[in-house]
């Protein structure tokens, strides 16, 4: 096995620290200037964005960025980049710089917001400090760093529904990471370390290992929002701000996926979940994941619970992916990551405008809103045609990926369920666009009182009837940009994220 | 001069809290009471910079040797202890200073004052106490003391809970003195080494009267320490009493009876036939008793102070199960939890104090919106909170996460199981306070002026950021602790 | 009846502890466990070591000062928690029972007795480590005459004689004294609480000023005892 | 037969015993504080006369050590600590009876029935 | 200590420890409960523990019995609650 080399850099501490520092600099200077804090939020996004990308050249060759700090907590902390660690945080990183630059104008007016930025940049720090942890602890670590300062964000509205989702996130979240807990410690006690990056940690199949693993699973389950667990997901995302649920969905679920992949691939390996049996119980409660959450999204109107349900339905197709254990179904899985977080943030920000601008959240009511708000529809459409796995956009690469992978393994018949996964993302996504495209019934009366009309498109230019209440250009820029890599990186020759997930997948399953 | 600090450890208090009713009348009470606690920290400080090493302080009062005098013994473990409590005491004295007079009549506050340094005079005396009969003497000056700290408050429910509690702190002080009269009538000896000299032997004479002993005694200080069954007098005791004193009696009172336990059973009780007896299998089912009742009675209290009160229900039970697992790491985490429940559950009692003082209202439904005029208190509340469920930053993680390796070194995953639901559900209790003093809508407008007397914030945020500096640098008193745990059963 | 839970643990306890009885060293003979070296020493007829003859004072005293030092601290935890309740504002069910009697023969007869009570109290005081009695007894019998005093014309003529402020202040001095006599032996060189070791003049056994610290001691305990009474019998009487 | 004798060689021991649970039993059942403070004196002075019962030997002195040697003392020891109970015993009963007396005058009552029914 | 005295002594105790429990008026069991303390004096004399003798009949029969006149004086004479 070749052993990676490890460049001992200060980079990903340095990465961790900064949104950390952001964050308390921030809420310190918003108590008096609102828009410089607004800068230095998006500068903090930005800097971590770029710290992440320039840590490529250590990636190319399949290094592995690491950092020892043995002095902190019982355990110390250590960070350990390598190529799947340097994917994702750089896919959190842009997103965070793009939803915060969209925060911008979506947060103006609203109360609480100083809290709002602080909690968002340090949520950012919890989420890249997950990304490149080198030990189960410290990722035990960010992963409650991330955790509970999210639970601020969700309970921003403070109105009683945002209060109960709040506590029913706050306690399944710390009921899951007590479970991981038990399992950190008892990975301590059975193998006496906790580093990843050595495989096979735990190999023999004892009932505390059996124990251990069921941990994982069910804390890194309710995170990554699998089926019996997903009960906090539905109502939290909804409740919070759209750039928070944007965040939420797009990146903070993926946490509890990485962790799985990691558990799975590095601290146990493969040949002992499939002696133990473990990989047909992940199989099939990823199968029910993706079938009941794409099935009861289609019952959603409340645009927002419906996306949140996509989320469920996505991540099962990420977990099916995982258990597949075959080197094509991690290659496309790892895609998916990139694919739906990228999609799932689009679409999230879309209704965020939908809903300042129409005032709208039931999508029965949503006829005729594509003339209305032209641009922002079609960014939904192209995130939305990618979850469905239409040919030209992501989707289709990583559903194309893993359909191959669940044939490599001799599994077609999970083919048929990523079939399935497509077929309901359709029966949810299309009416919606349809509705708001081609249903000319309605739209007689103005729209949401207070809207501020600054047409882009004007009356008649191209055969629109009435004049776009079109959000700014600070919301519309990212997700323009979200939309667009939804389609550039699938047309583009040599497609960067997908040979990125090649290595990834193959540095995973050797 | 250091050679006399243990025996000083205990004098000095004494000596102060005998000079306030003398000179402490007219408000000085409280500078003389925190120069006393002041003092005192000092030389617990000194003696735990002397102990660290290994090294144990043998102290003969009277220069009579051990069997016929009364030798005091500090090791690494009662320095570290003596050092922490003394530091909670100054925090809460500074808190108390204007916190008391509000709540008392003005005529017996100066006696509250002696009354706070007797209870330090006594805890030092058990902590430090090598003789046995001196560790019952210096037991009941503590547990009177703590029992006059709550029923100073004149109120009827403060009078009703002391009673209750001094009749039950009697009864165990007669199953402890007659524990001390049978083990005295096989032994002869009353000093703790010579007893563990004489024991084995006495066990294969008189075996009943060995097991009628440890019965006797293990029962009488759980009783002090309000372990499970025997918890009855908590709940009512810590919210009726004055917040200091409840801060004091949680923190520090309660963890007593569980330090003369602990030297008891790893300096005397160690001989093969003391081992054969089920009293460690008792306390850890008591304990797990303890962990869950604990936790499910603080979530149907409506009174802050009795959902905290019950809390300690549940930590004194985590205490017992680390020390009822009788390995090394699960003893190290039960001596770290002593030290980071005092910190936390004083700090919390404090926080609850300074709300009341503020709002005049006691029930959690009251607390909604409390942190729009009180931030900073409530921000050292949420810490309070997450260290209780054992977030990791926090000190409550580091002592769980050594009781939690415990369980699974001692093979029982299912008791790290309980550790962990009791957590979960602690923050079911805990966690709606917190959200609803950070989101919440005040029902009433807030009173006007600052948050709260410098005098009172201070020590909260002092302990708060301690219990945050303990979790993230717990190597200090983690590897004191390491060694004191690898020692003690060692033997 | 409620209390069948009480009566079982009672069961057992008395179960457990007479068969204790059964196998414990027999009584009244000299050779049980507990007559060893320890014994020994506090009973050697040579009292050049404590000086004084009763056997009981020298342990009180000397050998283990620092139980009795414990013991005068409860005692003081004890009547000043008392004191801090008793002093609170009177509830709706307060009686005043103690009001002093105006019955001449009363009166005169507690003049009477009240000095030659005292005079014997002084006496078990001093003589507390010649012969039986010492500070706890004599304190408590002096304690006593101000009690007969206070019964027997009123709490208010009683607070003037010893007002609940004084009271205090005598006790927390006696007190102090205790662990004074302690801090003298610390300072001469001896540990906490020395006798002989630190250099206390031990006089002629059985004389009344042999003993040193002993001596002083009792002394002290015998006051404190006495301050501790009367005070306490002062609150509860109600003087407010 | 044998145990019956040796028991009744130890009557001290037996009536201690028995006056120390009559003691706790009066505590633990009875519902009125003055009671349940009467049961602790017993108990303690049931202790007691166990603990000195233990330092008695026949035809022994009083530890008063002016007869010479040659002679049997009681055990000092015991006394002391017996002298040390019997202060600590009354004490608590002072400052217990102090409380009663002050609850009665909140409330009326010193019945812990009553009382419970009173505060909730 | 096995002297008819002494056994007799012993017996007094306990029935009056039994009469101080099963009484319902306070008052008789604080006479009661000062003889047993009297007679417990006389039972530390008998074992040759004159010290504690003293002291008990000082603080137990003395103090002890006075404490619990003044409590009944100023709470209520008969233990059972009426109305």
């Amino acid at each position: 096995m070749q052993q990676a080399f490890e460049f001992p850099t200060a980079m990903p501490a340095l990465i961790v620290l900064i949104p950390m520092v952001g964050a308390v600099l921030a809420y310190w200077v918003g108590l008096r200037w609102e828009s410089v804090r607004n800068w230095l939020c998006v500068l903090v996004a930005g800097a971590s964005l770029v710290l992440c990308l320039s840590m490529y050249p250590f990636i190319r060759e399949g290094g592995v960025v690491v950092t020892r700090l043995p002095v902190l907590l019982p355990l110390g902390l250590s960070f350990r980049v390598d190529v799947l660690g340097y994917l994702l945080s750089s896919l959190t990183a842009a997103i965070w710089l793009l939803a915060t630059f969209y925060s911008l104008d979506y947060m103006k007016g609203e109360h609480g917001v100083n809290r709002y930025y602080a909690f968002l940049t340090l949520t950012l720090s919890g989420a890249l400090g997950t990304f490149m942890a080198g030990d189960l602890f410290t990722f035990f670590l960010f992963f409650e760093l991330m955790s509970l300062p999210a639970a601020v964000l969700v309970i921003h509205e403070e109105t009683r529904e945002a209060v109960q989702a709040a506590l029913k996130y706050l306690f399944m979240t710390i009921g899951g990471s007590l479970f991981f807990f038990f399992s950190l410690v008892a990975t301590y006690q059975l193998s006496g370390s906790v580093a990843l990056g050595t495989k096979g940690l735990i190999t023999v199949a004892t009932p505390l290992s059996f124990l251990t693993f069921a941990g994982f699973l069910i804390s890194l389950g309710v995170k990554a929002g699998m089926v019996p667990l997903h009960m906090w997901l539905p109502d939290a995302h909804p409740v919070a701000p759209s750039p928070a649920s944007a965040l939420l969905s797009g990146i903070m679920i993926k946490t509890g996926a990485y962790g799985m992949l990691r558990v799975m691939y590095e601290v146990y390996g493969l040949e002992f979940l499939q002696r133990t049996g473990w990989n047909s119980v992940l199989l099939t409660l990823s199968v029910i994941t993706i079938l009941m959450g794409s099935a009861v999204a289609i019952t959603q109107f409340d645009l927002k619970r419906r996306l949140a349900y996509s989320s469920i339905g996505q991540m099962g197709c990420i977990l099916l992916g995982m258990s597949l254990m075959s080197e094509r179904a991690l290659t496309g899985d790892v895609f998916h990551f990139f694919a739906d977080a990228v999609a799932k943030s689009c679409l999230f920000l879309c209704a965020g405008v939908i809903l300042k601008r129409t005032g709208k959240r039931d999508i029965r009511q949503f006829a005729g809103i594509g003339h209305l708000l032209p641009v922002t529809m079609a960014c939904f459409t192209v995130s939305a045609l990618t979850l469905v796995g239409i040919p030209p956009l992501n989707g289709f690469v990583s559903k194309w990926q893993l359909s191959l992978g669940a044939f490599d393994a001799g599994m077609p018949a999970y083919a048929l369920a990523l079939l399935a996964s497509s077929m309901l993302n359709a029966a949810y996504y299309l009416p919606i666009v349809l509705t708001a495209f081609f249903d000319r019934s309605v739209q007689k009366e103005a729209p949401a009182v207070g809207v501020a009309l600054n047409p882009i498109v004007k009356k008649g230019a191209i055969g629109w009837q009435l004049g776009s209440i079109e959000a700014s250009a600070i919301m519309l820029v990212p997700m323009v940009l979200l939309a667009l890599s939804c389609a550039v990186f699938a047309l583009s020759p040599q497609n960067w994220p997908l040979r990125l997930a090649e290595m990834a997948a193959r540095l995973l399953m050797q | 001069m250091l050679k006399h600090l243990p025996v000083l450890l205990t004098v000095m208090p004494l000596a102060g809290a005998f000079l306030v009713p003398v000179f402490g009348r007219s408000g000085r009470g409280h500078r003389m009471a925190l120069v006393t606690v002041a003092v005192t920290l000092l030389a617990a400080v000194t003696m735990l910079g002397i102990t660290a090493g290994g090294e144990v302080l043998r102290y003969r009062v009277g220069d009579w040797p051990p069997p016929w005098g009364i030798e005091l013994r500090v090791d690494a473990l009662g320095a570290l202890l003596a050092s922490f409590f003394a530091l909670v005491y100054l925090a809460v004295t500074i808190f108390a200073g204007r916190d008391i007079p509000g709540e008392l009549n003005p005529a017996s506050v100066h006696w509250y004052w002696s009354l706070l340094l007797l209870l330090l005079a006594g805890i030092n005396g058990v902590v430090t106490a090598h003789d046995l009969f001196n560790l019952f003497v210096f037991t009941e000056v503590f547990s009177l003391a703590a029992c006059g700290i709550i029923s100073i408050r004149d109120r009827l429910d403060s009078l009703e809970a002391a009673i209750k509690y001094l009749i039950l702190s009697a009864v165990a002080a007669g199953c402890i003195l007659l524990g001390i009269a049978l083990v005295y009538m096989v032994t002869g000896h009353l000093n703790l080494s010579y007893l563990a000299a004489e024991l084995p032997m006495a066990a294969r004479l008189y075996p009943k009267n060995v097991l009628a002993m440890v019965a006797l005694l293990t029962t009488g200080f759980a009783l002090k320490s309000a372990l499970f069954p025997l918890h009855v007098w908590l709940p009512d005791a810590h919210s009726s009493a004055p917040s200091p004193s409840s801060a004091l009696l949680s923190g520090l009172v309660v963890k007593v009876g569980i330090v003369a336990l602990i030297r008891l059973f790893t300096t005397v009780f160690t001989g093969p036939v003391i081992a054969a007896l089920p009293v460690p299998v008792f306390m850890i089912v008591m304990a797990v008793g303890g962990i869950i009742f604990g936790a499910l009675f603080a979530m149907t209290q409506r009174d802050l102070k009795r959902m905290l009160a019950y809390s300690t229900v549940t930590q004194v039970g985590y205490i017992y199960l680390g020390f009822g697992l009788l390995n090394e790491t699960a003893l190290t985490g039960a001596l770290l939890h002593i030290i980071n429940h005092a910190l936390l559950k004083s700090m919390l009692f404090m926080c609850a104090g300074l709300f009341i003082h503020r709002t005049g209202k006691r029930r959690i439904a009251d607390m909604a919106g409390l942190a729009r005029h009180m931030p900073l208190t409530m921000s050292c509340f949420t810490i309070g909170a997450m260290a209780m469920v054992g977030i990791p930053v926090t000190n409550g993680f580091v002592s769980k996460w050594h009781l939690v390796l415990g369980t699974l070194h001692g093979g029982q995953p299912l008791l790290a199981g309980v550790i962990l639901l009791s957590s979960l559900l602690s923050s079911i209790y805990y966690f709606p306070v917190v959200v609803a003093g950070w989101f919440g809508h005040p029902a009433s407008p807030p009173p006007p002026g600052p948050e709260g007397p410098p005098s009172m914030v201070w020590p909260i945020v002092a302990l708060a950021s301690l219990c945050l500096i303990l979790g993230v640098w717990p190597h200090l008193p983690l590897r004191l602790l390491g060694d004191v745990a690898r020692t003690l059963l060692g033997r | 009846m409620r209390h069948v839970p009480a009566l079982l643990l009672l069961l057992m306890v008395a179960y457990v502890l007479f068969l204790t009885m059964a196998e414990a060293p027999a009584f009244g003979v000299v050779d049980v466990p507990s007559r060893n070296l320890v014994v020994d020493r506090y009973l050697d007829p040579d009292p050049e070591e404590t000086g004084v003859p009763n056997a009981v004072a020298r342990i009180i005293f000397d050998y283990r000062a620092h139980d009795t030092l414990g013991e005068a601290t409860v005692l003081f935890v004890a009547v000043g928690a008392a004191a801090a309740v008793l002093v609170g504002r009177p509830g709706p069910f307060a009686t005043r029972p103690v009001t002093g009697t105006d019955d001449p023969i009363l009166r005169t007869v507690a003049r009477l007795v009240i000095p030659f009570v005292q005079v014997y109290a002084v006496y078990v005081i001093t003589h507390g480590h010649v012969s039986p009695g010492g500070g706890f007894a004599g304190g408590t019998i002096l304690g006593g005459s101000f009690v007969l005093y206070l019964f027997v014309f009123g709490p208010g003529r009683a607070a003037r004689k010893l007002s609940p402020a004084r009271g205090e202040m005598v006790e927390g001095l006696t007190a102090l004294w205790y662990i004074l006599v302690g801090l003298g032996g610390l300072l001469l060189g001896a540990s906490f609480l020395a006798n002989a070791a630190a250099g206390f003049p031990l006089g002629v056994p059985g004389k009344l000023l042999s003993g040193g610290a002993i001596w002083l001691i009792g002394l002290g305990i015998g006051l404190k005892v006495a301050a501790t009474v009367a005070n306490l019998f002062l609150h509860l009487a109600g003087e407010s | 037969m044998e145990i019956s004798l040796g028991l009744f060689l130890r009557l001290n021991y037996l009536v201690a015993i028995t006056l120390f649970l009559i003691g706790l039993h009066t505590m633990l059942t009875h519902s009125n504080l003055i009671k349940k403070v009467m049961g602790m004196n017993i108990m303690e002075t049931g202790i007691f006369l166990f603990l000195v019962s233990i330092g008695y030997a026949r035809q022994s002195l009083a530890p008063i050590v002016d007869q010479g040697d040659g002679v049997i003392y009681a055990n000092p020891l015991v006394s002391a600590i017996v002298l040390t109970g019997i202060v600590i015993a009354v004490s608590t009963t002072a400052y217990t009876l102090s409380m009663i007396v002050k609850l009665y005058e909140r409330c009326g009552t010193l019945d812990v029935d009553r009382l419970e029914r009173l505060r909730t | 200590m096995i002297t008819l005295f002494g056994v007799g002594c012993l017996v007094f105790l306990v029935v009056c420890a039994l009469v101080v429990a099963r009484t319902r008026d306070l008052l008789a069991a604080t006479v009661v409960f000062a003889a047993y303390s009297l007679v417990m004096a006389l039972v530390w004399q008998q074992l040759q523990s004159p010290d504690v003798a003293i002291t008990e009949a000082a603080l137990g029969a003395g103090i002890t019995s006075l404490l619990f006149l003044l409590a009944i004086g100023r709470t209520r004479r008969t233990e059972d609650e009426e109305g």
